[in-house]
């Protein structure tokens, strides 16, 4: 794969948090740092509640966010928009979500979803240009012109699916976010969606942020994967150096959790397994988010928070291990 | 009285009585209050009525004396009347005294004690009963101690009048409102006094035993009461029941012996118990008031008789009453009171004033018609929202729209309070109204008929109708004049139909053929057991 | 041979609005003593269906087990009567559900829940009940088990929870126990604690295992042998190596090949197209013919009957009748057999 | 979970001071005055006995003098009864009354419950579409009829019963089951409802696979858990029943405070009806706040959060 | 192994091309979210029935009160009081025109039938009847209709807007609904004459609470599903929110709400008639009928039989209706 240098989107210290009660906030994201160039495939792994949709969605603007900068293409977008702003950038950036079922509006026609976008931004001039585009659209996505006239229910999950992708499409977005986009349908599905998504980049020349749980999915799609932890950025790295050589200790016990689907290597693994669950985003640890589950945790991983740097080229980590000052000075 | 005491017709199985004197009633409002001074309701006013006495006591429409024993000895102006006394003990052993009414009389003249009935006194004329209720006679305004009344001793009371006593005199004596009260107890019960069975003191036929509020009470015969040998009853219970329904199935199935009976349940009583239904007539006059001062078309004289005339008082006695209520065409009700040659007052006119038939009603109108040169007419009829009036008012309302035809009437029920604000600003065509008498004397139903009297609320006026009420009242000495000019003054009143008269009130209850002695008269109590028993069944 | 567990032709129906939903049509499947079995397949194949049968939990109305037999130890369960069943429930064949956080009573004490199947399969007093559930607790990983039995489950975590959900179905040392989908709803460091979970008690205790799943990792690493379920049918079973490394049947080829590879690299990702059958409208062949890529004449119209391939492995496969034309299995399942 | 509470009471006092309020000005608002001879009096008398009744005040003032009274227990004195204080009439009537509505709740809740059980259990059966149809007919049959009907039968006709009062155990039993099977029907529609949904829940599913016995997964299982719901139309129902209760206690001659509160309209004995509207409000407030402190001792998701789970 | 089918040629075995686009085909009728529901409720026996017979009673209604020409308020007292009797229909006992074995239509001397009797002006019930059920439809008409709107304007804005918003318009409910039915029509009773609009005011006064709290329920939970997020991503206004995806996904639930706040409606009025707020005369509804009737429930029950014969019929057939709406809407129901 060429390298693709052009940054699309840049994420700096990103935070989001949500007032839950009146003394408690939740930290969902708690200062994010990344890159997404264009043409690339950048993948958001991590467990349950770690974070991943909402810096997601706040990146797409459906949370404002709390602290920190977004700049799309050069334009500052994580600052107050008015709505001619925020109608623009969703012409540029859209979203496909994870739940089929939910995601599509069972009481609109599948022609009236996949023109939603369409008709919100007037991009057709005539009922017959609409309905063409609607068509193209679902050629696209690999449906048929007789869909246009159903309801979502109809449908099974993977078409679901699909129409969810053709009602993003229908605005010529240059960056998709797809949170979850395959991990509620069936295995013989999934490679349907994820098939028609590469397809979709080679041609058209997206750029994705694809969050997911599983990991060997992200790992085939994605260009490069971050890996979340508790609202922050573990590890981002290519794919192949995220899965050859990770480097955060809650990197490599995800990856050795993973069973994979081939008997022999499953026989024969090493798992680390780690202890108890993930703490509340609520009232997290202090300094390092991960040291109440790391199998290497040091006195200073609870003072002080680890630095989100550079370890080795184009491998980022926030882990005091790779810290080359602590190495130092310990050494 | 035409009231059903039927004594004689004993055609029960024996005329012994029964071993156990003991009455049961149904009732539908609870005892408001005992005290004298305060009460104005019919049932505090019985419950007094039973327990109390005064200086005499009604019963089947005639007073007989009580606490006074006999005629008083008058003066020869007929103005001061001074009563001697019976012997008679409050039920906490003490005597009654002259004493005791005198302060019954001032207490209910003393505005501090806040009565509500106390112009009883200015209508016999009590001496300067009327001075000392009116606010703005500073000098006598709430001076009770100048009313004319007067314990000479004990056992001798002196009243002074105005002028000649009224022929109703005696009997209004017998009214809470002129019964002795003790002093002391009122004031160690405070607020407290005549709430309950123990904060009052007794002196009538019955004592009142017990009390629960809500559910009813009970009267003991009073031993110490000074005619005690003519109280046959032990004891009469008294049960409040609200629903008419339920105290008919009271009756039904013998826990109650006497029960009022609304429309609704008279023709199967009727059927059913034939015997033990009773009926009487009352004091109770109801009429429609039709409004002549504010609106002009009702001055016509033909649109008042077409009212008059298109109302069939039949139908509603019999169907939608039909509770003995009689129609009526007249001012002052029927078997009442009886003038000095002992004839009942309607015995001149004993049907009333009729305009005419229904069928008559529509020349009239149609002469009404032409007078006014109108079409048609819209009548805001006014009315109160108890149910049992709501179906008058369903029945007058048709049958006016019926009977003229192009009358259209927009009934107007309101609840009472509403009620009497509007008819007193004349916000109201024709308005449904009913009368009953403060003392037993026709003037009850006439003064109010003159000009601006605060109860006239129709506007009609009559000087002629003005000068014979003037007449009787202040010549109270002449009693067959002072009869005659209300006779005349009746006639006058209805030449003009300044009113609709509907119809007199009438009960009907049922009463098992066990119970002998008890009345529902026209004035009075309104349930008279005081001489009531039980025959063995 | 005497199997612990054997299902013979079982057909389950549910009546529902306007049709019959046939959800298990006609499989066969054995279970011996000590042995993990893993049902894999397609969303609405059948597979939590065939589960509850084995319960006898089908709900009634509107499913009814239409025909076939379920041997338990030689007993045909289908003819059980409710209470015979619920002496066999719990104590010699237990389950546990797909997602732990609606699986366990809101309002009843962790301890209590456990003690329940004790008491009434063991006779257990409430006193020695509670301390053999103090003991599971212990034996699934929960720290603080004298603490812990006495909170409620809103009080643990996910994980924490299968793990009662496990404690509770463990609780009378059963002969089977029935695992439907029991890592979906966790996460992946969870999972794993899971399934190592219950490779120790298995090892511990002995007891037979029916994995139901979708997660072919999942498999790979818990199952001994392999039941491909679809369309309300068992198209192809045997061993792990066989189906991992020689499956037969062009749908196994397809969920083999449509997972990427962790540790290979895949240019694309060989996808089935099109979507599962309507069970409520079957269709008259085999079921997965509308999607198969290799699909013929026959198999529109004729369900195969099973190819013994080896003592362990069958397939039901048109393409393993010697008329059919040779076809080489898709090379992205990595070991590939010839058919 | 003190602090729910604390903000509750808040909202009650709240609520309660809005009713305080709001009784008042209606009061104001009415025509007319409370003296029933009013017809009789002149304009003179009748400003004097405003003047006694402290009516002839700017309304601020009455307002704030209410309040200060109100404060301090007074409710004033009834007009009809002769200025005898009204609270001394509420309590008198007022247990009466809440015995009934108590009895009627129990009555109606148990019997409601098994009644929501049976036909939850049965659902789509017939036992079940009876249960529906009776009790869609029990809510629909105005109390006062079905009350008027019991009566007539069984006092009047059969005499088992006797037809008024209320001291024995005897003359319980029609009034409460007048009031009684309104409750059962509404505490049965829900109980269904709760039951239906209930069963669906997968830890049923799981209790069924420990091999319980049916009546043990329904007895221990889905009931407590259908239950728990319940609490919160109990508590409207209760004070529903115990304020609605007016006509039957007018049928069976009930001394409650129903009965004495449709005099107080009648005659406009404004104290009287302030008192009692306030007393049914704060019965209702109370029962509401009562409720919800129940609901979160008895659900266990509450008690730790302090909330209700959304 | 050997297949025994004899019909199996080599030609069986000849591939068949299936195209992608045939895999995807959908095989039956396009069918909508309200298709599919009503279809449901249709084969709901129950709710059917029910829908008939409101319909039924709608119907006659409509027409029942122009049969014998009479009017509302057509008053004979000669003819008062008169028990039903159908001529058609003289055999069953509570169509001749007895009571308690008498034959009154002979006793009064009356030629013509009253089907329901009359009452004690003589009116004819079975106008009256009809005339009842129409203002007593109408009035729960108003009545749900205004509750629906307020119920669902308060719930929606309060749900949709949410924040401080929502919490003052909940803090404000909170203390409506702590204060009890009766309080409100207690205060109302006083100060109102009664009549139509008393009634509705009196309906709204409290009726409302439950849908918008139904309604705001619904949009707490609409408003963060993910096609409504995709609809915000794509840069749709409130406006294009609320009227294409919030209301269309809520109204089945308002549609339920609504069949059960019809019969709430309609006993509510039966309520106030009972306490005096009701229609007023000549005027009837069913619930003031019944309170007329119910003096002479123990002499003449047929004149409280035939209006609570139809009052209960609304009311229940209203609330199977209810019930079998809310079935065809379940989403857990739908496959
Ligand atoms: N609108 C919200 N209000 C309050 N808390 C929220 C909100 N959205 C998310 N959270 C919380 O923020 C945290 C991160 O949530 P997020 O949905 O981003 O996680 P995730 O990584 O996408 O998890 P999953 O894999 O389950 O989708 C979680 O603890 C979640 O409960
Ligand atoms: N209670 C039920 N009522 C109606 N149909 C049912 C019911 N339970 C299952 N089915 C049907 O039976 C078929 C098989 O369902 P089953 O739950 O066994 O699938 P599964 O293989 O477990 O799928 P998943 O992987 O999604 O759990 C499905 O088509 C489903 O619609
Ligand atoms: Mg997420
Ligand atoms: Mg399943």
């Amino acid at each position: 794969m060429a390298a693709k240098t052009e940054k699309l989107l840049q994420v700096k210290n990103l935070k989001k948090y949500f007032n839950v009660s009146r003394k408690d906030v939740l930290k969902a994201v708690d200062g994010v740092t990344f890159d997404v160039y264009k043409g690339e495939t950048l993948g958001l792994v991590g467990e349950s509640g770690c974070g991943k949709s909402t810096t997601g969605r706040t990146i797409i603007r459906l949370y404002d966010p709390t602290d920190g900068e977004v700049i799309f293409d050069g334009q500052d977008i994580g600052g107050k928009l008015n709505r001619n702003e925020k109608k623009n950038l969703s012409k540029r950036m859209q979203m496909i979500f994870q739940d089929p079922y939910a995601s599509l509006n069972p009481r609109m026609m599948v022609k009236d979803i996949i023109a939603e976008g369409i008709d919100i931004h007037h991009l057709a001039k005539s009922p017959k240009e609409r309905m063409d585009r609607v068509y193209k659209m679902l050629e696209t996505v690999g449906l048929n012109r007789e869909h246009a006239n159903r309801y979502p229910h109809e449908f099974s999950g993977g078409q679901r699916q699909r129409i969810g992708i053709a009602r993003a499409l229908a605005v010529d977005p240059d960056f998709i976010i797809a949170d979850e986009p395959i991990s509620a349908l069936d295995v013989s599905i999934q490679a349907q969606v994820v098939n028609l998504m590469q397809e979709l980049q080679e041609k058209q020349g997206l750029t994705y942020l694809f969050i997911a749980h599983d990991l060997s999915m992200v790992k085939h799609i994605s260009d490069r994967v971050g890996v979340m932890y508790l609202g922050n950025m573990a590890e981002l790295a290519s794919s192949d150096d995220v899965y050859d050589h990770p480097l955060h200790p809650y990197t490599q016990s995800l990856l050795s959790a993973i069973p994979v689907a081939d008997p022999e290597i499953e026989r024969t693994r090493e798992r680390i397994i780690l202890e108890g669950d993930v703490p509340s985003p609520i009232d997290p640890p202090s300094g390092c988010r991960f040291r109440t589950r790391c199998p290497f945790a040091m006195d200073i991983c609870a003072k002080v928070r680890p630095k989100w740097h550079e370890a080795e080229k184009n491998h980022w980590v926030a882990c005091h291990l790779h810290d080359e000052e602590i190495k130092t000075e310990k050494v | 009285g035409s009231s059903s005491s039927n004594d004689s017709s004993s055609k029960g199985s024996s005329t012994e009585l029964a071993k156990d004197q003991t009455l049961t009633m149904s009732i539908n409002a609870d005892i408001p209050t005992l005290d004298p001074n305060l009460a104005t309701d019919t049932t505090s006013t019985n419950a007094i009525d039973m327990t109390q006495s005064g200086l005499t006591r009604m019963h089947n429409n005639k007073f007989e004396w009580d606490l006074a024993k006999g005629e008083p000895k008058v003066s020869a102006d007929k103005k001061t009347y001074t009563f001697t006394l019976r012997d008679q003990k409050w039920s906490d052993g003490k005597p009654v005294t002259a004493q005791d009414f005198v302060y019954g009389w001032h207490r209910q003249n003393d505005p501090a004690a806040k009565p509500a009935y106390n112009f009883l006194f200015a209508s016999v004329g009590i001496k300067n009963a009327a001075k000392i209720e009116d606010p703005d006679n500073k000098a006598y305004y709430g001076k009770y101690d100048k009313l004319g009344i007067k314990a000479l001793d004990d056992k001798t009371l002196q009243v002074t009048l105005e002028q000649a006593a009224p022929p109703f005199f005696y009997s209004i004596l017998s009214q809470p409102q002129f019964f002795p009260v003790r002093e002391d107890v009122v004031k160690k019960n405070g607020s407290k006094y005549a709430t309950s069975a123990d904060t009052m003191l007794y002196s009538g036929p019955f004592v009142l035993s017990d009390w629960k509020k809500g559910t009813g009470w009970t009267y003991k015969k009073n031993k110490d009461y000074w005619n005690a040998k003519e109280t046959k009853l032990k004891t009469v219970n008294f049960k409040v029941v609200k629903e008419s329904g339920t105290a008919v199935n009271m009756y039904k199935t013998g826990s109650s012996d006497i029960v009022q009976l609304s429309a609704e349940f008279i023709d199967q009583f009727k059927k059913q118990y034939p015997k033990e239904v009773q009926s009487s007539v009352n004091a109770g006059t109801y009429y429609l008031y039709i409004n002549e001062k504010t609106n002009k078309n009702l001055k016509n004289l033909n649109l008042r008789k077409a009212l008059n005339a298109a109302i069939d008082r039949q139908g509603l006695t019999q169907t939608i009453l039909n509770d003995g209520s009689v129609p009526s065409n007249y001012v002052v009700p029927k078997d009442f009171t009886a003038g000095p040659d002992g004839k009942d007052f309607r015995s001149k006119h004993p049907d009333g004033f009729s305009a005419g038939e229904s069928s008559e009603a529509k020349s009239y109108w149609n002469k009404a018609k032409k007078e006014l040169g109108i079409k048609s007419l819209k009548i805001n009829f006014l009315s109160q929202d108890t149910s049992k009036v709501k179906q008058i008012d369903a029945y007058i309302a048709n049958q006016i729209k019926k009977n003229l035809p192009g009358v259209t009437v927009e009934v107007n029920e309101q609840p009472w309070a509403n009620y009497l604000k509007l008819n007193n600003e004349f916000k109201y065509d024709i308005a449904f109204s009913g009368w009953f008498p403060d003392y037993q004397d026709p003037m009850t139903y006439l003064d109010m008929w003159t000009t601006n009297n605060p109860m006239n609320t129709i506007g009609w006026s009559n000087k002629k109708f003005d000068s014979l009420i003037k007449d009787a009242q202040t010549n109270t000495a002449d009693v067959t004049n002072r009869w005659n000019d209300l006779v005349s003054a009746e006639e006058l009143m209805m030449s003009e139909y300044p009113i609709v008269p509907l119809f007199q009130q009438g009960y009907t209850w049922a009463q098992k053929s066990y119970v002998k002695g008890y009345s529902q008269p026209s004035y009075g109590p309104e349930f008279d057991f005081s001489k009531a028993y039980i025959l063995k069944h | 041979m005497d199997h612990l567990l054997e299902i013979k032709d079982l057909n389950v129906v549910f009546h529902i609005f306007g049709a019959d939903v046939q959800a298990v049509r006609g499989i066969n499947l054995q279970l011996d003593k000590g042995e993990t079995l893993a049902i894999v397949g397609e969303s609405g194949s059948g597979k939590s269906v065939t589960s509850k049968s084995i319960m006898g939990l089908i709900p009634n109305p509107p499913g009814e087990i239409a025909t076939g037999e379920i041997l338990f130890e030689g007993n045909d369960l289908v003819q059980y009567t409710q209470k015979q069943m619920q002496k066999i429930r719990g104590k010699d064949i237990s389950m546990i559900f797909q997602d732990p956080m609606t699986a366990l009573n809101p309002t009843m004490k962790i301890g209590k829940q456990i003690m329940e199947g004790l008491i009434k399969h063991q006779g257990l007093s409430k006193h020695d009940a509670r301390e053999r559930a103090v003991e599971l607790l212990q034996l699934v990983g929960i720290p603080n088990p004298e603490k812990r039995v006495d909170e409620y489950p809103h009080q643990f975590s996910g994980g924490m929870r299968q793990r009662v959900v496990i404690a509770i179905a463990l609780a009378c040392n059963p002969k089977i126990l029935i695992a439907d989908e029991p890592t979906t709803a966790l996460d992946v460091t969870i999972q794993a604690q899971i399934l190592d979970l219950m490779r120790d008690l298995q090892e511990k205790t002995g007891t037979a295992i029916i994995l139901i799943t979708h997660d072919l990792g999942v498999v790979a690493n818990l199952a001994k042998r392999v039941a491909v379920m679809y369309g309300g049918k068992i198209v192809e079973t045997g061993t792990l190596d066989e189906i991992f490394y020689n499956p037969k049947h062009p749908y196994t080829w397809g969920l083999l090949s449509s997972m990427p590879k962790l540790h290979a690299k895949t240019d694309k990702l060989l996808a089935i197209p099109g979507t599962p059958p309507d069970l409520s409208h079957p269709p008259k062949g085999c079921p997965f013919a509308a999607r198969c890529p290799y699909a013929m004449k026959v198999c529109i119209d004729h369900m195969p009957e099973y190819t013994e391939l080896s003592k362990t492995q069958k397939a039901a496969c048109w393409l393993l009748d010697e008329r059919a034309p040779k076809v080489v299995p898709p090379s992205t399942i990595g070991v590939g057999g010839e058919a | 979970m003190g602090r729910y509470i604390l903000k509750r009471v808040g909202y009650m006092i709240v609520t309660f001071y809005v009713v305080v309020t709001l009784t008042f000005l209606s009061m104001k608002m009415l025509p007319g005055t409370p003296f029933k001879f009013a017809n009789r009096l002149t304009p003179e008398q009748l400003n004097q006995l405003k003047h006694y009744y402290g009516l002839d005040q700017p309304v601020p003032i009455q307002y704030l003098h209410y309040l200060w009274n109100f404060i301090h227990g007074d409710l004033g004195g009834s007009f009809q009864y002769g200025m005898q204080p009204v609270t001394e009439f509420l309590f008198q009537r007022f247990p009466v009354s809440l015995q009934l509505g108590f009895e009627s709740m129990v009555f109606g809740t148990v019997l409601g419950i098994l009644l929501g059980i049976v036909s939850g259990i049965n659902r789509g059966r017939v036992l079940d579409w009876g249960t529906v149809v009776l009790t869609v007919v029990f809510i629909s049959i105005p109390s006062f009829i079905f009350a008027a009907i019991l009566q007539y039968f069984f006092s009047v006709q059969i005499r088992i019963f006797p037809v008024i009062g209320w001291s024995g155990p005897m003359t319980h039993v029609l009034p409460v089951i007048s009031i009684g099977v309104g409750v059962m029907a509404t505490v049965a529609r829900f109980m269904r409802t709760e039951m239906v949904e209930v069963l669906n829940q997968d830890y049923i599913v799981t209790a069924q696979a420990k091999g319980l016995s049916t009546s043990a997964v329904i007895y221990k299982h889905a009931i407590r858990n259908a239950m728990i719901p319940i609490v919160t139309v109990i508590g409207p129902l209760t004070s529903a029943v115990v304020t609605g209760s007016l006509v039957i206690e007018n049928i069976f001659a009930i001394p409650g405070i129903g009965s004495q509160f449709v005099d107080a309209i009648v005659t406009n004995d404004y104290p009287m009806i302030m008192g009692t509207t306030e007393l049914y409000a704060g019965l209702f407030i109370g029962t509401i706040l009562i409720v919800d402190i129940l609901y979160g001792i008895i659900d266990p998701r509450i008690r730790v959060s302090g909330g209700k789970p959304s | 192994m050997a297949n025994s089918n004899t019909d199996i040629t080599k030609e069986s075995f000849a591939k068949v091309n299936l195209a992608d686009t045939e895999s995807e085909k959908i095989t039956g009728e396009s069918v909508s979210a309200w298709k599919d529901a009503l279809r449901r409720f249709v084969t709901n026996k129950g709710a059917m029935a029910s829908m008939i017979i409101i319909a039924a009673i709608v119907l006659f209604a409509i027409i029942g009160p122009h049969f014998f020409g009479y009017d509302i308020d057509d008053q004979d007292v000669s003819r008062a009081n008169l028990p039903p009797k159908i001529g058609a229909l003289t055999w069953i006992p509570a169509f001749n025109g007895y009571e308690n074995g008498v034959d009154i239509y002979k006793e009064k001397n009356v030629t013509k039938n009253y089907w329901f009797g009359t009452d004690q002006f003589g009116r004819d019930l079975w106008t009256r009847t009809w005339k009842g059920t129409q203002i007593s439809l109408i009035i729960a008409l108003i009545a749900t209709l205004a509750d629906v709107f307020i119920g669902v304007v308060y719930g929606g804005v309060s749900g949709y807007f949410g924040g401080m918003i929502d919490t003052v318009l909940q803090r404000i409910l909170e203390i409506i609904a702590g204060i009890p039915n009766l309080v409100w029509i207690i205060l109302l009773m006083l100060i109102m004459r009664p009549g139509l609009i008393t009634i509705t005011i009196a309906i709204l006064a409290t009726s409302w609470l439950s849908m918008a709290r139904i309604v705001r329920g619904e949009m707490l939970k609409l408003k963060n599903q993910e096609f409504v997020l995709a609809s915000r991503t794509l840069g749709a206004g409130d406006g294009r929110i609320i009227f294409k995806h919030l209301i269309p996904n809520s109204i089945g639930m308002i549609i339920i709400n609504t069949m059960f706040s019809v019969p709430n409606a309609i006993f509510f009025e039966a309520f106030l008639s009972f306490i005096g707020l009701g229609i007023r005369q000549p005027q009837a509804s069913l619930g003031s009928l019944i309170n007329d009737g119910y003096q002479m429930l123990q002499i003449h029950p047929y004149q409280t039989l035939y209006p609570g014969i139809i009052i209960s019929l609304l009311l229940i057939c209203f609330n199977i209706m209810g019930d079998g709406l809310r079935d065809a809407f379940d989403p857990k129901l739908r496959r």
